[in-house]
């Protein structure tokens, strides 16, 4: 007994922690994408797995070989990489050639993580990132929405396998996804279409509803802020409601708008990437608005048909600034607080 | 003290003037060789070209090729001396910025027959597609302007549509995956040629006139 | 006359070359930058617009030089600056007869030559004070300088923007543009990785010092 | 022709073809002044005034010189006037309001000689604006300037502590962090329409 | 700051309780240990001055000392017995201090020594704050503030309210519990002193809800008339911290660098308040309190009225503790410290001793730190409104004077939540810390 004594910790309060951590959030999150996953390869086929895949490999090794160039301490154990791939790659059309969604992965991690100083630094979200370089360095074959032949678990569309620096060829093209089509067609979905997934798009964002079930996952644990999504999805929905009513031909719905193009995904897993969004109740409120009403904008003034990424992106930008004048005040002082100037 | 910065000035200014004065006739040379390529290129057969000014009564007169002013328009001739048609500028929001186009127009076959397009800063690749996609391009070979009976206004304004959906002599097709730089490229041609044609339709021998001038 | 210059007093090579390197305007001194960026799209460009920068560049520098006993002090902004704006105006109408595409390319960055804060920054913190041929030698490096990192910056760009070199194809038929490179993003990425590696070798550099110092 | 609505050109000056992430005008403020986020809005809001100022000046030259037909004094005289306006503005100032002075005063005189201001000059006067269209325009140039040297400074300031790799630091940061923001504003295009 | 009718404060966290051990059970008295170690100073303030020799045989609530000017305090035998040394203690913070070893005599009866009286109803304030003072009651809340000090008030300044803090927020410790539900009429006599002492119209006795029958037995202890009231608050950690309580009972903020009494309110523990009324009485002095010894390590689990002067070895081998045994803190584990050596003695100011195993510390001993992944947890979480990670990262590069000057670090009370919640394993409060001693002693410098 007295033996065990000795060995006494001496380690300063608090003794209790509230177990989670950072390892086991982002674990979770990959775990809340894994349906969603399982949905794009269903429904994109070889395709769609090869683009994830890649997508994942690629930003994870860059981390590992950047991590090792730079004598860090590998950090690819705490699947922040992981996730950040996994949501790069869903974010990617799924008959993306393969060296572009490798090159994406590198940007993503290296010019979007990396450079900042690694995890928790990245001001902008890495995996965004990644698709935004992309979508401004190809955007054709950014906005190619190649068909999906039922012959899909079998083999992959030519595009897939372009080889580097080679511009791809497509055999053929579904054409629009549902918000090109809207755009420029003023063609509506079906929202049960858009909820199951029924639709051309991106790899991962096409079915709604198991977003949804992703994401309510991850707020029942707690690794998630749901003031984010919800201020996001309510801005859309009254934003599109209001539209909607006042020019019912030239506004669609909000049903259509909450649910087609990468919203659900952006608003769940995106526009909540802790590191890039604001850190008090007050700011995610806010910061969701703000995403929500540009993501509007860009639909329905902008020149492109889907804007979350730019709206995310610019929600990013701003959340310094939200996290700068949404300080909460001091207890016990008047103005907040001491602050500069 | 001021002696000095006057003293600079005035040799600047020396300076300047004598410069410009050198360079000019060769700037003005090749600018009206850039204009004179312009016009060629839309309006396939011509030779040679000359500005018109529209005046404030309607008619248009001749002016000198460095005229800055905004109502002006080209009239192209072939060798003979015969007038082909009229090159005319249009401009409009695009999808980064101002495009600035020049189009030239047929009396004879009462159609637009080439665009070239003069400024842009559409995203290489998708919006510049303009100046280059050769289907496109196409839709310019003869699109038709009629006016109406009353001579003030397109019979069948330009139309936009889909990308191979052109199924009419005044429809435009669109470029798939630069539908926001085409369909301003054919808005564009829509307002200026909807102004322009019933002005320059009555007035054909204005341009004839002075086709031995040049 | 430079290269006797230099064989004839060490002191003047340094002068030459301290723009190249040391004190490169773009990539120490981030001056200038906005032509850098703004007409960095092809290494042709690239290159004009560094010859047209480099030339102000020397020639305010040397006109300066001569003057700088007869301007007096409160005026010597206004002076300068009227004098550049003299030279811009020279370079805006001989780039015009020589070539109005190039003209066009350039735009309104040749007129705005006239700004940049390296030809003021130049003239006010050495021509002034400095003579004429030092002055001369101060430009000549800095123009240099200027230039090279001008040309790496638009010849990357145009590499992977164009797929060419100087308007030669060198990748084929089948090569994807990269259309960043040639927009705006492109300009501030581009220039970051060059300053990416300049940076890392001047570390190296210094770690290597470093490194033989303690030995 | 230049019959574009005012809303149009302000929005296409601040968003679409915003001065900095666009056009590359007003780099070195840009990197050197966006270090700080009250200093950046300062910044701001000296820059706007000056465009403001320099924009009715263009205006005048130009109407000036197209009237004595001498468009080879263009330049000299548009750096000439914006230079002394700005120095006369100042001097006022200073005397009317010293705390506004105090707040814009250290900035004006970098601005002055600044390739925005001169930038934002020779484009209004190559595209024909008007008078009304010229002030929209600066104002949108100015305001769109405020907004990425604010966004700037936000996201440096939120970098100070971040253990970035020492070759990052300083201009290169800077430049990626223009460079995204130059991205994000992509979203904007063809807003104007 | 009263929200949707409930009475909290914004804020804080909710750690598992884990009170059940030992919540139910009556509290026991502790045996003498052979040799008790008494120091002078238990208090926060000046060491009280000796007034026994040694060798001289005491009897149990006899003066040692007597204070030594305003802040200090009396110090009172544990045991009869006799004093073998005066000699140097070891204590929690490594230091070694002066103070008494004290040999109990185990035929004794261990009577107790009474003193004069004090009367609640006719002292004068003067009176009784003397007499707290030569009780030698501290704040038993655990800074050990001594209590008398806290009832003078200065010129110009004025109380309308005593806070009784019985909130006991955090988790393992429940002497106040027990001592609310068994000398529930000591508390309400404590109360009529502090009241009278402060000259303040009402007292209001603040309960976390997980202590229903503790409010019940102070109910049923004040008489029909008295100005006291007990209110039921919420379950959250820091609600016992006294800004917290008072925000969360009186709707006031205490000011920035300020006091209770700044608004009004003067907050006394429970267990200070029942030993007044158990001492004044009788003119006796604190020679021992109610202690929990909890926590998975501890075999015989529950509170336990232990002399003053215990060693913490004694304590734990007389309750029994687990072979594996890992960790042991006098007080909660959220605010608690951990100790290096058993030798030290029970003070005043400890209101419990937990030992936990290797497995509860298994997690804790080296957690993976991560880098702030700005989740904002720890914002979301400190009762003072600090941002916690932008501190932790101006600490990590010793910016002192940035998070004094413009992130309020002054103002943090150490609860520990932004430590508790992050994911990223950061040792905040630890950094914090450090971090305000570096600014203090700046601060006395300059
Ligand atoms: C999270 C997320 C964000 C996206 N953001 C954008 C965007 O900002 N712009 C865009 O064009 N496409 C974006 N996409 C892809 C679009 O949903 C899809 O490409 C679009 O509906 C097709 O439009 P297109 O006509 O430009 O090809 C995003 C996808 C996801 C999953
Ligand atoms: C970086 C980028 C640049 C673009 N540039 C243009 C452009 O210059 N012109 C254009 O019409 N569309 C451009 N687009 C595409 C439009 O956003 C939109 O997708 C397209 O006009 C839709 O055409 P579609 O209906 O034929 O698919 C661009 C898209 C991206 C992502
Ligand atoms: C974070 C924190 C938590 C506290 N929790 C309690 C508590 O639960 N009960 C308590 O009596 N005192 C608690 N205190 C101490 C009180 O703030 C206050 O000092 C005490 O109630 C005063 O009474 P005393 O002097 O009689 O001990 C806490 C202090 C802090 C900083
Ligand atoms: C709710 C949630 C959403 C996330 N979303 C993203 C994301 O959109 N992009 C990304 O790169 N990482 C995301 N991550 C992972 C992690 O925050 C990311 O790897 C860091 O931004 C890298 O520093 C997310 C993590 C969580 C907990
Ligand atoms: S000592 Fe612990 S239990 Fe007691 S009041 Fe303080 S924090 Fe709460
Ligand atoms: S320890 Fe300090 S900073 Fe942390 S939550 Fe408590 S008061 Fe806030
Ligand atoms: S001791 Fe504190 S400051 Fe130092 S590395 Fe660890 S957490 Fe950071
Ligand atoms: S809880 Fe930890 S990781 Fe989260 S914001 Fe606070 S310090 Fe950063
Ligand atoms: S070159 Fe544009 S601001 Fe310096």
């Amino acid at each position: 007994m007295t033996q065990s004594y000795q060995t006494l910790d001496i380690r300063s309060s608090p003794h209790l922690s509230s177990g989670t951590s950072v390892d086991t959030i982002m674990f979770n999150v990959a775990l809340a994408l894994l349906p969603v996953t399982c949905f794009a390869v269903y429904a994109f086929g070889l395709a769609a797995l090869m683009t994830l895949a890649t997508a994942v490999a690629a930003c994870v090794i860059t981390e590992l070989v950047l991590c090792r160039l730079t004598g860090k301490s590998v950090t690819i154990g705490d699947w922040s990489v992981t996730v950040t791939g996994l949501l790069y790659g869903m974010t990617l059309p799924p008959a993306l050639p393969l060296w572009m969604v490798a090159a994406g992965g590198v940007i993503a991690v290296g010019l979007g993580k990396f450079l900042f100083g690694g995890l928790g630094f990245n001001v902008f979200n890495p995996a965004l990132v990644g698709r935004a370089v992309l979508q401004a360095a190809f955007p054709v074959a950014m906005t190619s929405w190649p068909a999906m032949p039922t012959d899909r678990f079998t083999s992959v569309p030519a595009s897939t396998l372009t080889l580097p620096f080679a511009e791809p060829a497509y055999d053929t093209l579904s054409g629009a996804t549902p918000l090109t089509s809207w755009k420029f067609d003023s063609a509506l979905t079906e929202t049960s279409d858009l909820l199951f997934g029924s639709v051309s798009g991106s790899t991962g964002e096409t079915c709604a509803l198991l977003i949804l079930i992703g994401g309510v996952y991850l707020v029942i644990r707690r690794m998630m802020s749901w003031r984010i999504p919800i201020a996001i999805l309510l801005t859309v929905g009254l934003f599109s409601t209001v539209l909607n009513l006042a020019d019912p031909s030239r506004y669609a719905g909000p049903l259509f708008m909450l649910f087609s193009g990468g919203l659900m995904l952006g608003a769940v897993f995106m526009a909540t990437d802790m590191v890039a969004s604001p850190m008090t109740h007050a700011g995610c409120w806010l910061y969701g608005v703000l995403i929500g009403a540009l993501v509007m904008l860009i639909r329905v003034w902008g020149g492109l048909p889907e804007g979350v990424m730019y709206a995310i992106l610019l929600g990013n930008a701003v959340s310094p600034h939200i996290d700068y004048w949404i300080r909460p005040r001091v207890y016990g002082t008047r103005d907040g607080g001491n602050r500069r100037e | 003290m001021y002696r000095a910065v006057v003293g600079v000035g005035v040799a600047c200014a020396l300076v300047i003037v004598l410069v410009y004065e050198i360079t000019r006739p060769i700037i003005e040379r090749k600018r009206s060789e850039l204009r004179e390529r312009a016009v060629m290129q839309v309006l396939p057969g011509a030779r040679s070209s000359a500005a018109f000014r529209l005046t404030d009564e309607g008619r248009f007169e001749s002016t000198s090729s460095d005229d800055e002013a905004d109502n002006l328009v080209f009239a192209g001739f072939d060798e003979s001396g015969s007038l082909v048609g009229l090159a005319i500028e249009a401009s409009g929001m695009g999808y980064q910025d101002t495009i600035r186009l020049l189009y030239g127009y047929s009396f004879d076959a009462e159609a637009i027959i080439g665009i070239r397009v003069l400024d842009s800063r559409e995203t290489p690749g998708l919006g510049d597609l303009i100046e280059s996609d050769a289907q496109f391009l196409r839709n310019f070979e003869k699109l038709d302007v009629r006016l109406t009976d009353g001579g003030d206004a397109l019979l069948h304004p330009i139309e936009f549509v889909k990308p191979g959906q052109k199924s009419e002599p005044w429809q435009i097709d669109g470029i798939s995956g630069a539908t926001i730089s085409s369909q301003a490229t054919a808005d564009m041609l829509r307002d200026s040629a909807g102004w322009w044609i019933p002005r320059v339709r009555p007035r054909k021998a204005d341009f004839q006139t002075t086709q031995g001038e040049q | 006359m430079a290269t006797d210059a230099k064989k004839a007093q060490p002191n003047d090579s340094d002068e030459v070359t301290k723009g190249l390197w040391q004190q490169n305007p773009i990539l120490v001194q981030a001056l200038g930058m906005c032509p850098v960026l703004a007409v960095s799209n092809t290494a042709r460009n690239a290159l004009a617009m560094g010859l047209a920068t480099g030339f102000v560049l020397l020639a305010s520098n040397v006109t300066v030089s001569t003057i700088r006993h007869f301007v007096p002090k409160q005026v010597r902004i206004v002076t300068f600056i009227l004098v550049i704006a003299t030279l811009v105006t020279v370079v805006d109408y001989l780039i015009q007869a020589i070539s109005l595409e190039l003209h066009k390319a350039l735009g309104a960055f040749i007129s705005l030559i006239v700004v940049n804060c390296l030809i003021l920054g130049r003239a006010e913190a050495f021509a002034s004070k400095n003579n004429l041929r030092r002055s001369f030698l101060d430009g000549l490096g800095m123009g240099i300088g200027f230039c090279w990192v001008l040309l790496c910056l638009g010849s990357v760009r145009e590499l992977f923007g164009y797929g060419s070199l100087f308007g030669v194809r060198l990748f084929g038929q089948h090569f994807q543009e990269w259309v960043v490179m040639i927009l705006p993003a492109g300009g501030f990425f581009v220039l970051a990785g060059w300053l990416l590696l300049f940076n890392w070798i001047g570390q190296l550099r210094s770690r290597r010092q470093s490194l033989e110092e303690v030995i | 022709m230049s019959e574009t609505s005012l809303w149009s050109i302000f929005v296409n000056a601040c968003l679409i073809n915003n001065f900095v992430l666009v056009y590359f005008l007003g780099i070195c403020p840009f990197l050197g002044v966006s270090e700080k986020m009250p200093t950046a809005t300062r910044m701001g809001a000296a820059v706007t005034f000056v465009m403001l100022v320099s924009s009715v000046c263009a205006y005048g030259i130009q109407a000036l010189l197209v009237a004595i037909d001498a468009p080879y004094l263009k330049l000299i005289s548009f750096i000439a006037v914006i230079a002394s306006t700005v120095q006369l503005v100042e001097m006022f100032i200073k005397k009317m309001s010293p705390v506004l002075f105090r707040a814009l005063g250290i900035f004006l005189p970098l601005i002055t000689t600044n390739c925005a201001i001169l930038g934002l000059a020779l484009f209004q006067t190559n595209r024909g604006y008007g008078f009304a269209q010229s002030i929209a325009y600066a104002l949108g140039a100015g305001v769109g300037f405020t907004l990425a040297l604010v966004l700037m400074a936000g996201l440096r300031e939120k970098l100070e502590l971040a253990k970035t790799p020492d070759i990052v630091k300083g201009t290169a940061m800077a430049l990626i962090l223009a460079g995204l923001l130059s991205m994000c504003f992509m979203g904007f295009a063809g807003l104007s329409k | 700051m009263k929200i949707l009718g409930a009475q909290s404060f914004a804020h804080g966290i909710h750690p598992p309780e884990s009170k059940d051990d030992t919540c139910t059970q009556p509290i026991r008295q502790f045996p003498f240990a052979p040799v008790l170690a008494v120091p002078l100073v238990q208090h926060l303030g000046k060491p009280a001055i000796p007034v026994v020799r040694e060798g001289q045989e005491v009897t149990r609530g006899q003066c040692l000392a007597q204070p030594d000017g305003f802040l200090s305090v009396a110090m009172h035998a544990p045991a009869t017995g006799v004093i073998r040394r005066i000699g140097l203690i070891p204590s929690i913070s490594g230091k070694m201090v002066p103070g008494f070893f004290l040999e109990p005599f185990p035929a004794s009866t261990q009577e107790i020594l009474e003193g004069t009286a004090c009367d609640p109803d006719s002292a004068s304030p003067e009176e009784i704050i003397a007499a707290i003072q030569s009780a030698g009651v501290v704040g038993l809340g655990g800074a050990a503030f001594p209590t008398h000090a806290k009832l003078r008030i200065p010129e110009g300044k004025s109380v309308d309210t005593v806070v009784i803090n019985g909130a006991e927020c955090e988790p393992y410790l429940t002497t106040d519990h027990r001592v609310m539900v068994e000398n529930a009429a000591d508390v309400v006599v404590g109360i009529r002193y502090l009241r009278r002492a402060a000259g303040a119209s009402q007292a209001i006795v603040g309960i976390e809800a997980n202590k229903p029958d503790a409010a019940a037995a102070i109910r049923a202890a004040i008489p029909d008339g008295a100005p006291i009231t007990v209110e039921v608050l919420p379950v959250k950690y820091p609600q016992g911290a006294e800004k917290m309580l008072i925000t969360a009972l009186l709707g006031r903020e205490i000011p920035s660098g300020g006091l209770p009494l700044d608004v009004g309110a003067l907050c006394f523990n429970v267990a200070s308040t029942s030993e007044i009324g158990r001492l004044l009485p009788h003119g006796a002095g604190l020679q021992e309190r109610v202690i929990t010894i909890g926590g998975p390590a501890v075999k015989n689990k529950g509170n336990y009225r232990i002399p003053i002067g215990t060693p913490l070895r004694f304590v734990l081998e007389t309750v029994g503790i687990q072979d594996d045994i890992a960790c042991v803190f006098l007080g909660g584990p959220m605010m608690g410290q951990a100790v290096s050596t058993l030798d030290i003695p029970i003070t005043k100011g400890t209101t419990g001793v937990i030992a936990l195993t290797r497995r509860e510390t298994k997690g804790l001993a080296e957690p993976k730190q991560y880098p702030c992944i700005r989740c904002g947890y720890c914002v979301e979480a400190c009762p003072i409104f600090l941002n916690p990670s932008q501190l932790g990262l101006l600490a990590e590069q010793q910016q002192y004077e940035k998070m004094a000057e413009e992130f309020n670090l002054m103002d943090c009370f150490e609860c520990g939540c932004c430590t508790f919640v992050c994911p990223s394993h950061i040792p905040l409060v630890q950094h914090f810390r450090v971090s305000k001693a570096a600014v203090r002693k700046m601060r006395q410098t300059a």
